[in-house]
């Protein structure tokens, strides 16, 4: 699981020298209960399973604030983005069921919302 | 024009501007003119010859001839000028011992061309303007010049002579010409084409050395493939330093000093166009370090002895297209 | 010694004394590995090298020749690389015009502290050489006519 | 032919455990010319030495081959070795077969094959080897240290102690450097003016020391004893012997609007100025990017005042030619722009700082007098942000990737100076790793933390928000695991260091190396950290890497001795290997002479003996063996062969090329 | 100059404004945009993961559509920009991605990424420059003070977008500044304003654009302009207490007078 991640980022979390900044940046903290730098760490760790179960995944606005400014060029949010991969592709995965969406609606709601959300949360 | 300058040959020697004059005679065949030095009136009178055969570039003999005591009086084409000038910026010739005669120059004439012309018999070659008059056996003939020039003429690249003391004829320009295009042609063709192609032509060379003795550029005190210290030397493919790799490193040694005069082709007895390797280096140092024509003046730094800090990295040669 | 029919290319590298040759120790240094069939030969600047002796190598079986100095700028000669970058460029652009494989040669320039660089490029260049297979074009034109 | 002995060393089991050594000095054994062959554990030891010298003696041998580590390593060990036993250095040849070889290498069999035709290039090269004696060139009792920082001024007044003359060239109005924007120096935090002005009152009055300010170096030629320097004397437009630095022009001028770049632009100054009050020299300059008078032709006020009359608008740069035996490269360091790193809004508020810039706030003869005060409002910062590796510790596309080693211990130092003087303020350091080593330096930071209570947080800060007259830092607390939201009154950016930009230029006149960042690389990292891979080239302070004072005191006396161990030899042994024509071959065509760097080659018109007792004059080549460094350049430029390098002679390379090929 | 456009699926419904006024204004700056004819939705997000290659084909097909007709692309949509400018630059520098696109679109010769992509204030800023556009203001909008709200997607990742410093970004205000208003610059303008999740909390993303709204506010800012259709929805819907929001081709519009002529 930990190479499938890797592999589907293109991230090495060897790279991270554990400075916390992409933690520092990230604008979705508190809806997280792990954060980006911990995301870096625990792939490294092969600790995925966890990553997968947690909330946090979906709440990542890919914002790249921490690609951004990470000065180690690891790109935390590629890892994310893995991670919730691994879940919307497998069986049931789904985040997101088009049922859902007319409840979602309003009258000004733009369509790149939905269609973003299509695309992050269902495969 | 063959009188014009006996009596300028004639004038210098009588006059004392010169004790010796460096001209053409006939050699084993009318159209086979070798270079000649004359002392005398008499020697003048009888052997002195200019014709559209006088295509030997007598610029080289000046090496020896300048150093000789006395002054020596010269004739030389545009083309023999520029190889001159550049012997001049290699300290090669002692210019105050040398009277330079410039001699304008119609472009030399092919002998294969006139025979392919169905001359025969033929007992002398003139020139009238434009046009050239073989007189044979069977009568006179005329042909224009054009027809029958050396290929080197056709895409001659200056009618300027470049140093003189004295000119004959009209001051030249240098021309427009179409020089590279045959090197163009082996650039376009792919690898192994151009391999099959130089196999071919190197491949005949018989390492007579005639390339290398007439061509002004090769003028070395001693040649590194006759200098035993050189741990080059070699005389004919005796073991393994071979033709290409001969032909290659002259090809080197006379980068950015070639004057691109075309002796060495026009002396081949193989006929390998040997030009086509010095023009290749000629169009390389044109188009990646600035026009550079050597011989043209006696200051100019060559490409070789030169740098910019920007310059083409050697991988060029892979990324610069072709095949 | 093993008996390997596979080909093993025999391949030339010459490195400068201050800058690329210290680079190849560093490696060593390093432990970073290269194929054992390049072989280096120590010259004082990339400029010392004469063009004879690229054909030297290949006309004695190489089939490979690689040139390693010192960056443009920092030369220990100032200039030499300079230099060596005008005539390789031309020589190989000559090589390049009789038909000979243009991988067959290549300039690189390696710092002293390049030592993983140095390493890279040889394995690189080991491995060019290696596809290209022997090299045949450069040797005799005249006596070998297959 | 040379009687050649084969020297096989194991180096332990460096090279023995990847080459099988007794079959290379077996199979080396068989090839022709060689009478002697062995293999030694350790033969650059004393015994291993002692067993070349018998070897010597007892096969006489003309040549030997030495199979060990990389020629730059024990080459000149085994030159001296032979020497002893009288054979001339000149006639050893090394095989690498340690760094290019065994260290490389796994499969011992390839090592081993690859190791004997390693041995045969240098048997090869041997043979031809020729014995060469190293002339001598003359040393010129006179240093030159570039940059006038405290390693520039160390180093002079070391040299200068020695009894040797030296001069500086300092780019800036006055010496001091860097270290005269410092406030207080850690970790014992004695004010830094008054440990340096000392030594720059020193510099200034010493006999033996010239200081040449606001000048630079304009050229470099010629070589370790020898060397040629051009110096320019950038116009200051005061003449610098009629000044007496009494400053009324200072006050006087009208241009009051200049960014004062002592202060790090932090205030103003005029178009005429003296940097400090203990500048040395105390002379003033004007600055022509703002001199109305220079600018415009309408003004003058500072002739008008100045008594001694040294004012001359019409001054232009000097230039100054000198000679020096050795050269030393002072030039220091910079912390770098932050343009990048504009989430910590440097450019959006004046209250986002550098350290150094937070040194001159700090500082007595700052621009705030030495109180804390903000660049905004100019009150006083209740919470005060530091934050570290900004900048450094980078990927190469974001930054600098070393560490800038000075940045934890003076961030320590202004976290605790901030606790002393103001224990009302809060101060946070957001730090990645504290790196502390260094004599009492942790010790330092334990203070900091433990007697002054300064928040260290482990982690960085994300973004800095000006509003409202506040800072918003949001920051992360790793071990916290919590995001922390700060309103802070000042952030202080612990920006990286890096060379000064006038090194990159310099190091090309100086054909000494650099490493990609623009640090001057060391000849030996561990054994030669002082000297410049080029001889006569010496390293003093940060300009060969970040140091901090006592470092850079430590680093610019070692130059100074190596420098002192230069100058006091009278003359040095050249290296023989240098350039030679035959001159029956010369054309005296000069293209040997349009690729020399070195000016070596000159040409004179000699008389030879042609055939038939006749005599012929030729035009040829000579090459001054003391001026020649042996590049080779001219060996290819000379199209008849006539030009060859000794040592490295064409039949030589080409010797270890077939013998390669073979 | 004539430039191939991809207005995107947004800019034909609830974002018309962006777009309307983004090809008039561009009319009266003496450039066409000239709609690609068969374009597909981007996908809004950018496919970070380096397997994903259907994701990719809309924007490649974008793309090579305009390189054919020898153009270069332009969007106004922030997202859009932002996923066939990443899209694009993948072509160029992953021989992985740019092989299985080609081999899944049959290409003969591979698309490596030839076609410049422009994101509508690069052209006024690179093509035009803001000085000429300043000549062309009719109607300045003098005093107005303005800040520029940036977002996420035009700057970041800075390596591959390469459209103004990430962390302190100045073509908005350059912009602002060129129609005769006065930028107000304040440092969230580049902070996320929790777009992606409206649809997921709305609180979340109200906490977001309160504090954008609040530090724009602090700075003096009496109006923001974006060039994104989510942001202006969050940044209008979901704010507490927000300052008006336009579209920056709004603004522009007016401006160069284009406004009046089109009612």
């Amino acid at each position: 699981m930990m190479d499938t991640i890797k592999r589907i980022s293109g991230v090495n979390p060897r790279k991270c020298m554990k400075c916390g900044k992409c933690t520092a940046s990230c604008p979705a903290f508190d809806e997280m209960e792990f954060h980006p730098h911990q995301f870096v760490d625990m792939v490294e760790n092969g600790r995925i399973d966890q990553l997968m179960q947690s909330r946090g995944i979906d709440f990542c606005l890919s914002c790249f604030a921490c690609v951004e400014r990470c000065p180690r060029n690891v790109e935390p949010a590629k890892l994310i983005e893995a991670v919730r991969l691994a879940v919307v592709r497998q069986q049931g995965g789904d985040h997101l069921r088009p049922e859902a969406i007319p409840h979602l609606l309003d009258e000004n709601l733009p369509q790149q919302a939905i269609t973003a959300a299509f695309r992050k949360y269902r495969k | 024009m063959q009188e014009r300058l006996k009596q300028k040959a004639l004038e210098l020697l009588e006059n004392g501007t010169a004790d010796r004059i460096l001209g053409w005679k006939i050699g084993e065949f009318f159209y086979d003119l070798t270079p000649a030095v004359f002392k005398t009136r008499q020697e003048i009178q009888e052997e002195f010859v200019y014709s559209p055969f006088a295509g030997a570039n007598l610029s080289k003999y000046l090496i020896a001839e300048s150093r000789k005591g006395g002054k020596v009086a010269v004739f030389l084409k545009p083309c023999d000028s520029y190889s001159f000038t550049q012997l001049l910026k290699e300290h090669r010739i002692w210019r105050e011992n040398v009277y330079v005669v410039g001699v304008q120059c119609g472009g030399m004439c092919d002998m294969e061309k006139l025979r392919a012309k169905g001359c025969e018999g033929v007992l002398s070659v003139g020139e009238d303007g434009e046009n050239i008059v073989v007189e044979t056996l069977y009568g006179t003939n005329v042909f224009p010049r054009a027809e029958l020039l050396e290929d080197r003429c056709i895409t001659c690249k200056s009618k300027k002579v470049v140093t003189f003391d004295e000119l004959i004829g009209e001051q030249g320009t240098e021309l427009e010409s179409d020089r590279f295009s045959q090197v163009a042609q082996l650039e376009a063709m792919t690898s192994q084409e151009r391999f099959a192609f130089w196999q071919k032509e190197l491949s005949r060379c018989i390492r007579c050395n005639a390339c290398r003795n007439v061509c002004p550029a090769c003028s070395c005190e001693k040649c590194v493939f006759d200098n035993p210290g050189s741990g080059v030397r070699n005389k004919a493919a005796a073991d393994s330093f071979e033709e290409s790799l001969f032909h290659i490193i002259r090809a080197f040694h006379v980068t950015g000093r070639c004057t691109d005069c075309g002796e060495c082709s026009r002396v081949c007895p193989q006929n390998i166009p040997l030009h086509l390797l010095n023009r290749k280096m000629i169009k390389d140092m044109n188009e990646l370090y600035g026009t550079y024509q050597a011989g043209a003046d006696p200051d100019t730094k060559p490409p070789l002895t030169d740098f910019t800090l920007d310059d083409e990295e050697p991988s060029i040669v892979h990324t610069r297209g072709g095949q | 010694m093993s008996v390997n029919n596979e080909f093993q290319p025999t391949i030339v590298a010459f490195c400068c004394n201050w800058c690329s040759y210290a680079g190849a120790d560093l490696s060593g240094t390093n432990r970073l590995q290269y194929p054992a069939n390049v072989k280096i030969i120590r010259i004082p600047c990339s400029c010392r090298l004469n063009p004879m002796f690229i054909l030297r190598a290949f006309q004695r079986g190489a089939d490979g020749v690689i040139l390693c100095g010192c960056h443009p700028g920092d030369c220990h000669y100032t200039t030499g690389n300079y230099y060596a970058r005008r005539r390789m460029t031309l020589l190989f652009s000559m090589l390049d015009y009789l038909g000979i494989e243009r991988d067959r040669t290549r300039v690189e320039w390696v710092s002293a502290a390049e030592g993983a660089k140095f390493a890279a490029t040889m394995n690189d260049f080991a491995a060019t050489i290696h596809k290209l297979g022997p090299n045949r074009r450069l040797e005799d034109l005249r006596c070998r006519k297959d | 032919m040379q009687r050649v002995g084969v020297f096989v060393c194991w180096c332990g089991s460096n090279i023995a455990a990847t080459v099988d050594v007794e079959k290379v000095a077996e199979v080396l054994g068989q090839e022709p010319g060689v009478v002697f062959s062995t293999h030694y554990q350790y033969m650059c030891s004393q015994s291993g030495q002692e067993l070349i010298q018998n070897a010597i003696r007892e096969h006489s041998l003309t040549g030997v081959v030495v199979c060990s580590c990389s020629p730059r390593m024990h080459e000149n060990t085994f030159r001296k070795t032979c020497e002893k036993a009288g054979l001339n250095p000149y006639m050893v040849e090394i095989a690498n077969i340690r760094e290019q070889c065994s260290w490389i290498h796994k499969n011992k069999e390839e090592a081993t094959q690859k190791a004997v035709i390693l041995g045969r290039a240098a048997i090869a090269k041997v043979h031809l080897n020729a014995p060469l004696t190293a002339g001598t060139s003359p040393v010129k009792k006179r240093a030159l240290v570039i940059g006038g920082g405290i390693a520039g001024i160390q180093t002079a007044l070391d040299i200068a102690d020695a009894g040797f003359e030296v001069d500086i060239v300092e780019k800036e109005p006055t010496i001091g450097g860097k270290m005269t924007q410092i406030d207080k120096t850690f970790p014992t935090l004695d004010c830094a003016a008054c440990i340096l002005t000392p030594k720059m009152v020193d510099a200034a009055q010493n006999e033996k020391i010239k200081i040449y300010s606001y000048s630079e170096v304009q050229s470099v030629k010629g070589f370790v004893g020898n060397f040629r320097v051009t110096i320019k004397k950038k116009a200051r437009y005061v003449d610098e012997t009629k000044c007496t630095g009494c400053g009324l022009c200072t006050e006087k001028c009208p241009q009051k609007k200049v960014p004062n770049a002592f202060n790090l632009g932090l205030d103003q100054r005029r178009a005429i100025y003296i940097p400090f009050a203990q500048a040395v020299p105390k002379i003033a300059t004007i600055d022509a990017d703002y001199c109305t008078m220079l600018k415009t032709g309408k003004c003058g006020v500072c002739s008008k005042v100045c008594t001694a009359g040294a004012i001359d608008y019409k001054q232009t740069d000097r230039f100054i030619e000198e000679e020096y035996g050795a050269i030393v490269v002072a030039t220091g360091f910079n912390p770098i722009k932050l343009d990048q790193y504009d989430e910590f809004a440097y450019s959006q508020s004046p209250d986002v700082v550098t350290s150094l810039e937070f040194e001159r706030l700090m500082n007595a003869a700052g621009p705030t007098g030495g109180t804390l005060l903000r660049p905004s409002d100019g009150t006083h910062p209740k919470t005060i942000v530091f934050v570290q590796c900004v900048g450094s510790r980078c990927d190469d596309s974001k930054g600098k990737s070393y560490c800038s080693k000075i940045c934890c211990m003076y961030t320590a130092k202004h976290a605790m100076l901030c606790r002393e003087k103001y224990p009302d303020t809060d101060v946070y350091v957001f730090y990645i790793d504290v790196r502390t080593p260094g004599k009492n330096f942790d010790e330092f930071y334990r203070r900091a933390v433990e007697e002054y209570g300064v928040h260290y947080v482990k982690g960085m800060v994300g973004k800095v928000v000006p509003e409202n007259g506040k800072l918003k830092v949001q920051a992360s607390d790793l071990l916290g695991n919590r995001q922390l939201h700060i309103d802070a009154d000042m952030v202080v950016l612990a920006a990286a260091i890096e060379p000064d930009k006038s090194a990159r230029p310099l190091a090309t006149m100086l054909t000494a190396s650099m490493d990609t960042n623009d640090f001057f690389t060391e000849a030996h990292p561990k054994l030669r950290p002082v000297e410049s891979p080029t001889a006569g080239i010496f390293l003093s302070g940060a300009c060969q890497g970040p140091k901090d004072i006592p470092e850079t005191v430590a680093q610019a006396s070692a130059a100074a001795a190596k420098v002192i161990g230069l100058l006091a030899k009278d003359s040095l042994i050249c290296n023989p290997c240098t350039a030679a024509p035959d001159e029956l071959m010369c054309n005296g065509c000069s293209s040997c002479e349009k690729v020399c760097p070195y000016g070596a080659i000159t040409y004179i018109d000699k008389e030879f003996r042609g055939p038939n007792r006749t005599t012929l004059v030729r035009r040829v080549a000579q090459v001054n063996p003391a001026v020649c460094q042996g590049c080779g350049a001219c060996t290819v430029a000379c199209p008849s062969g006539a030009m060859d390098l000794k040592g490295f002679s064409n039949k030589q390379i080409m010797a270890e090329v077939d013998a390669i090929c073979r | 100059m004539t430039y191939s456009y991809f207005p995107g699926c947004t800019l034909k419904t609830k974002g018309k404004d962006l777009d309307i006024w983004g090809r008039a204004s561009a009319e009266a700056l003496g450039f066409h945009l000239q709609e690609l004819d068969q374009w597909q939705c981007c996908g809004a997000v950018y496919p970070m993961a380096k397997d994903e290659i259907a994701t990719r084909l809309s924007s490649v097909r974008a793309l090579m559509a305009a390189g054919e007709a020898g153009q270069e692309l332009v969007t106004l949509c922030s997202a859009c920009h932002h996923v066939i400018k990443r899209v694009n630059r993948d072509m160029q520098t992953d021989e992985t991605i740019r092989d299985r696109v080609s081999r899944y679109l049959g290409l003969q010769t591979p698309y490596a990424g030839e076609t410049t992509v422009l994101h509508y204030l690069e052209v006024l800023r690179d093509r035009i420059g803001f000085d000429n556009l300043k000549q062309k203001v009719v109607n300045p909008l003098t005093g107005r003070k303005i800040g520029a709200y940036y977002g996420c997607m035009l700057l970041r990742p800075a390596s591959e977008m390469g459209f103004d410093n990430p962390e302190n970004p100045t073509i908005l205000e350059d912009f602002i500044r060129a129609i005769g208003a006065e930028p107000v610059v304040y440092a969230r303008r580049n902070e996320c304003c929790g777009g992606y999740c409206t649809i997921k909390s709305k609180d979340y993303a109200r906490k977001q654009v309160d504090a954008i709204m609040e530090n724009a506010r602090a700075c003096g800012a009496q109006e923001l302009i974006t060039a994104c259709p989510l942001c202006l929805y969050n940044l209008t819907e979901n704010a507490t207490d927000g300052l008006p929001v336009a579209y920056f081709t709004q603004l522009l519009a007016e401006a160069l007078g284009v406004k009046e002529e089109q009612k």
